[in-house]
């Protein structure tokens, strides 16, 4: 675990309102896994830090995408290069890849492509074959980027791809599953396979274990620590019943 | 032990109710876990610490979300999920007895009796070198900061306690005492070694979107540098009810934020919420306080002069 | 008069506690001066206004510094300076008796017999169209805050007011009350019209190079963003134990923060502090409400479920 | 009285550590007088606003003098050419020039520099004869512009001008006498000529009159608002002895 202050050196977008930002932070970079994330603080900005699933690395540097939807996120967007955030990480468990399963899919909807990229590569470099399946509400809302070996887009309105959410796009046998996005998608999901790592979003207090803020109930019936147990999970441990998505902080965000 | 007020405490180490602490900054029940989660502090910093609050069984702690952020603070709902005494016992007892730092453990009860059995159960136990009485927990729906608001049962379980320990024990006070110098006065005379002020806060925060709590415990705890200048009243207050030491709590994220709690009269301060935001929020609060010692060890400010 | 919990008040007009509003935000005591200071304020919005604190004599107010920054939050010790009544009703009820909104007097006193002298000397002053009592000022030496503090003390000074006028009386109360319920009801009961909930929380803050108080008072009151969760959970509980309307105060300064008041069962707000940031803050929040209302003029969140 | 959002258009140092900024605020840069002040906005920043006496006005400009004290002022100097900031103002009453004086004396002392160059082009524009009297520590904190018909400088160290402070440089017969700088020296001022006019600082609420946080006390014992009645008061009136230096908010500051 590292904690410093990393200058942003690059931002690009890449679907509607979605942008990249690159952070300089080697250490970081040079240790972080697929699925884990890292927690940013803002100076000015709110009081606690916010957590993003690091997107990808290129040498030094750690790539989240964001998009703006309340004070934090309206803040890095607002970062011009050079400017500074302290960035706490690597954190959390991220996925685990199984080099036997021969072929992974990777299920994102909306920004949960944020994890993506990295388990594709990590995939790869196994030797897996790596199929992504990406939903979106519209073409508009859907990533322009991807890697691995094979991809299909999925929309609500089928203006690209399947007419539909990504699972409905996963193509059969998936292989091994891991999975990103909504509450509702990974809920659904976790009913189809049961045993799909799934990296899940809470509120969170600390990012490192000791504020208990970041509750993810499972099914036996206790609580686990997103930041530290999660935030990926087998799918079917999560009592997603019990999992509500994080509340409103107020009508503009 | 020295009153309080006699004079101003320097960032070295001291003996507060019975406990010596490494350094006058400690770590605030709930947000240090059992010590062991995070490892970016400096240790030689911390004065000592005190564990999640346990009970004497283990609890699964309140639905989610437990979390809110708000206006320079927080509000938590954690409903004091933790593993239970013996849990405490077995797996982190052995561990604090090898630390440099004394720990405390915060204790929790629905009934005056589970603070007393909790209290003999840690009699004597390798590591533990003090108890926290926990009558000021906003998150639980028995107990907790009942307890804290009326003097009689604080001095109730206060004194409860006291009988079935030889460890030090502090008493932590709840802001939603309709008169915490009562409160106080009453837990110094049932045998409390020091007090510590003030725990969170009861606040709530709704979601305009569906209307309803933000938390899932409905209500909260507020913590975080909101609170300060209600902290730094309270625990002042405090500190001019009772000849006990206190230990100030609330807001601390900066070395003036903690000289400020020294100034009106405690003896030693805990640092929560600032250790969320930096892990190493207390290594930071001590330097500052050495660096802006004076020759003589004492920090540079005047005491408060009463009222 | 409709209950605050039967349903959502729209950004329209509205009657709360016998007084006619014109929105449902009012402009905070002591935060509006006398209503002549603002310029920049959109009137139109102004559901009403109470005025600064007054006694029956004027007063020179607590001696300077009179403020201090927090975080999200400011301390004030301005001691109700001011006018005294007289002045009151020769010279600022006139000029309120042409205004579009209602004006009501924050009443003030040592004992029980000024307030009821004072309620006595404003009946039938036009311009004036009721009285909030202020037993929850925490900057004057005797009286304010200590009256709010107590059930009984609190009812007491409540039926004095009401039997020395026809004016609608609201009755201001305390976040330092240790049951704000209990003192919510005996004012319901000594026959108030409207409670507002809340006033400022005692705070302190201490210069560190002095060791000093930064306030002249040396106390204060906490008011601003930093205690609107605190104050969003004790509306919620006033409103819950009593009949009568009551009226959100705390840290309002967005739409959505007097939404999430109304929310939690006010039937109307007040903002204070956000004025002196935005002097058109009021303006803001209501034509947020207004852009926010669904097409039958509820706010379009949901009521709180009971507990 | 107006309330603006006014982009940052220029910035000068001017002593050490001293800066000039300059906003584009036409309306107001129209209308204020010497010895009115602006309440400065910033978001992200403190919750509160904070006064600063105008410095100049260039057309549609408005500058003011500062140095980083704290949070706000600190925020301030950290802004970046077509930054924002809220500006409310003209505020308060500024200083009153009477024509038959012939002769008018500007005492600053550190940052009283502050209202003086709007006072000396006034006076100048009456046909009053300008001496400006400036102190400060030592060379390097004096300010390096002045305006007017005659300079006197005064440092503590004796590295430029008179050694002593301002009031001490002060040339006789001094004419009318307009002052601002540290309270010590006011109140030394107000010894000496009980009729000068001085611009005081206090802590601010408002701003605007309703909130009565910035209480100056009078001899005659009444409180007064800095920000209505003030920040120019006749010296003589002020109780000095009441009226504290804002207290510290901490050791960085
Ligand atoms: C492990 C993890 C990884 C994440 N990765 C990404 C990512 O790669 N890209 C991305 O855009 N977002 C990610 N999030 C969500 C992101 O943390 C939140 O969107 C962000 O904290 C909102 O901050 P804000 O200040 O902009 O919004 P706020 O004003 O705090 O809140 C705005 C909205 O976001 C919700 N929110 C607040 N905190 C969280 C949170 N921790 N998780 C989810 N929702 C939250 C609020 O309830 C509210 O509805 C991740 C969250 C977690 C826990
Ligand atoms: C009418 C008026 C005109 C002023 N003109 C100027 C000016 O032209 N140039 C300039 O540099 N400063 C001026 N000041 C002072 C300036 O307002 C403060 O320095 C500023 O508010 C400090 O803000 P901060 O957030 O940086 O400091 P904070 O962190 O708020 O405080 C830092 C220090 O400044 C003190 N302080 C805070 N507010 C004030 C205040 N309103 N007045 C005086 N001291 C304060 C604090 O007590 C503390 O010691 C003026 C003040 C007033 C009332
Ligand atoms: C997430 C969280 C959990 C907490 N858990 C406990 C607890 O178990 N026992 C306790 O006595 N106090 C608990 N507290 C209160 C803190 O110890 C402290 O009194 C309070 O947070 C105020 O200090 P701060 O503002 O520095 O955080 C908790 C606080 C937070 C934020
Ligand atoms: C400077 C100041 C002066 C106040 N004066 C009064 C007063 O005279 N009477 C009163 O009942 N409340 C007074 N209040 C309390 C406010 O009316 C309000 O209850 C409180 O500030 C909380 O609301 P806010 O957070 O929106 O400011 C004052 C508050 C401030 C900040
Ligand atoms: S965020 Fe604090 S324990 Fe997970
Ligand atoms: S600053 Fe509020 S009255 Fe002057």
């Amino acid at each position: 675990m590292h904690d410093l202050q990393a200058p942003l050196v690059g931002r690009r977008r890449v679907a509607r309102d979605a942008f990249v930002l690159g952070f300089r932070a080697g250490p970081i970079a040079r240790e972080v896994r697929a699925g884990q994330f890292v927690n940013v603080l803002l100076r000015p900005g709110p009081l606690l830090r916010r957590p993003f699933s690091v997107h990808r690395t290129e040498g030094e540097i750690v790539e989240l995408v964001l998009r703006a939807v309340g004070e934090g996120t309206g803040r890095l967007l607002e970062l011009r290069e050079g400017d500074r955030v302290g960035l706490l990480g690597p954190l959390g468990r991220g996925f685990a890849l199984d080099p036997s399963a021969g072929r992974v899919t990777l299920v994102s909807g909306g920004l949960g492509v944020a994890p993506m990229p990295m388990a594709a590569r990590q995939a790869r470099a196994m030797g897996l074959h790596v199929c992504w399946v990406h939903g979106a509400r519209t073409a508009a809302d859907l990533c322009s980027e991807w890697e691995g070996d094979e991809i299909c887009w999925a929309t609500e309105d089928g203006s690209r791809g399947v007419r539909g959410t990504a699972l409905e796009a996963v193509p059969e046998p998936a292989g091994q599953v891991l999975a990103c996005g909504p509450l509702p998608m990974l809920a659904a999901l976790a009913r189809r396979w049961p045993e799909a790592q799934v990296a899940v979003e809470t509120v969170m207090g600390c990012g490192t274990g000791v504020c208990l803020g970041c509750a993810v109930p499972l099914t036996s019936g206790v609580y686990t620590r997103a930041c530290t147990e999660g935030p990926v999970y087998r799918a079917g441990a999560v009592a997603w019943e019990r999992l509500p998505a994080p509340a409103h902080a107020g009508w503009e965000t | 032990m020295s009153d309080a007020r006699d004079g101003l405490t320097p960032a070295g180490p001291l003996e507060v109710g019975g406990v010596h602490l490494a350094t006058p900054v400690m770590a605030a029940s709930g947000t240090f876990g059992f010590g062991t989660e995070v490892p970016l502090c400096d240790r030689r910093a911390l004065g000592g610490m005190v564990c999640k609050g346990i009970f004497l069984e283990p609890r699964a702690g309140a639905p989610p979300p437990r979390i809110v952020e708000t206006p320079s603070g927080m509000l938590n709902a954690i409903g004091l999920q933790g593993p239970g005494v013996e849990t405490v016992i077995r797996e982190y007892a052995p561990l604090w007895a090898t630390w440099p730092f004394p720990v405390l453990v915060n204790l929790n009860g629905e009934t005056v009796e589970e603070y007393a059995e909790l209290a003999a159960r840690l009699d004597g136990v390798a590591g533990v070198s003090g108890l926290e009485v926990n009558i000021s927990c906003p998150n639980v729906e028995r107990g907790g900061m009942l307890f804290g608001q009326d003097p009689d049962l604080a001095a109730a379980v206060t004194a409860a306690v006291r009988v079935r320990t030889r460890l030090p024990v502090w008493v932590k006070l709840t802001p939603a005492a309709g008169d915490i110098s009562a409160v106080a006065r009453a837990c110094e005379e049932a045998g409390a070694d020091a007090l510590c002020a003030v725990n969170t806060f009861v606040g709530m925060a709704l979601d305009v979107r569906t209307g309803q709590p933000r938390l899932g415990f409905r209500t909260g705890g507020l913590s975080g540098p909101a609170i300060r200048p209600l902290a730094v009243y309270l625990a002042h207050r405090v500190a001019q009810a009772v000849r006990i030491p206190v230990i100030g709590i609330g807001g601390i994220t900066r070395p003036e934020d903690a000289l400020e709690f020294l100034l009106a009269g405690c003896r030693a301060v805990q640092v929560g919420t600032a250790t969320f935001v930096d892990p190493n929020a207390i290594g930071r609060v001590v330097e500052g306080l050495r660096r802006r010692s004076t020759p003589d060890g004492a920090p540079p400010g005047h005491r408060l002069r009463p009222a």
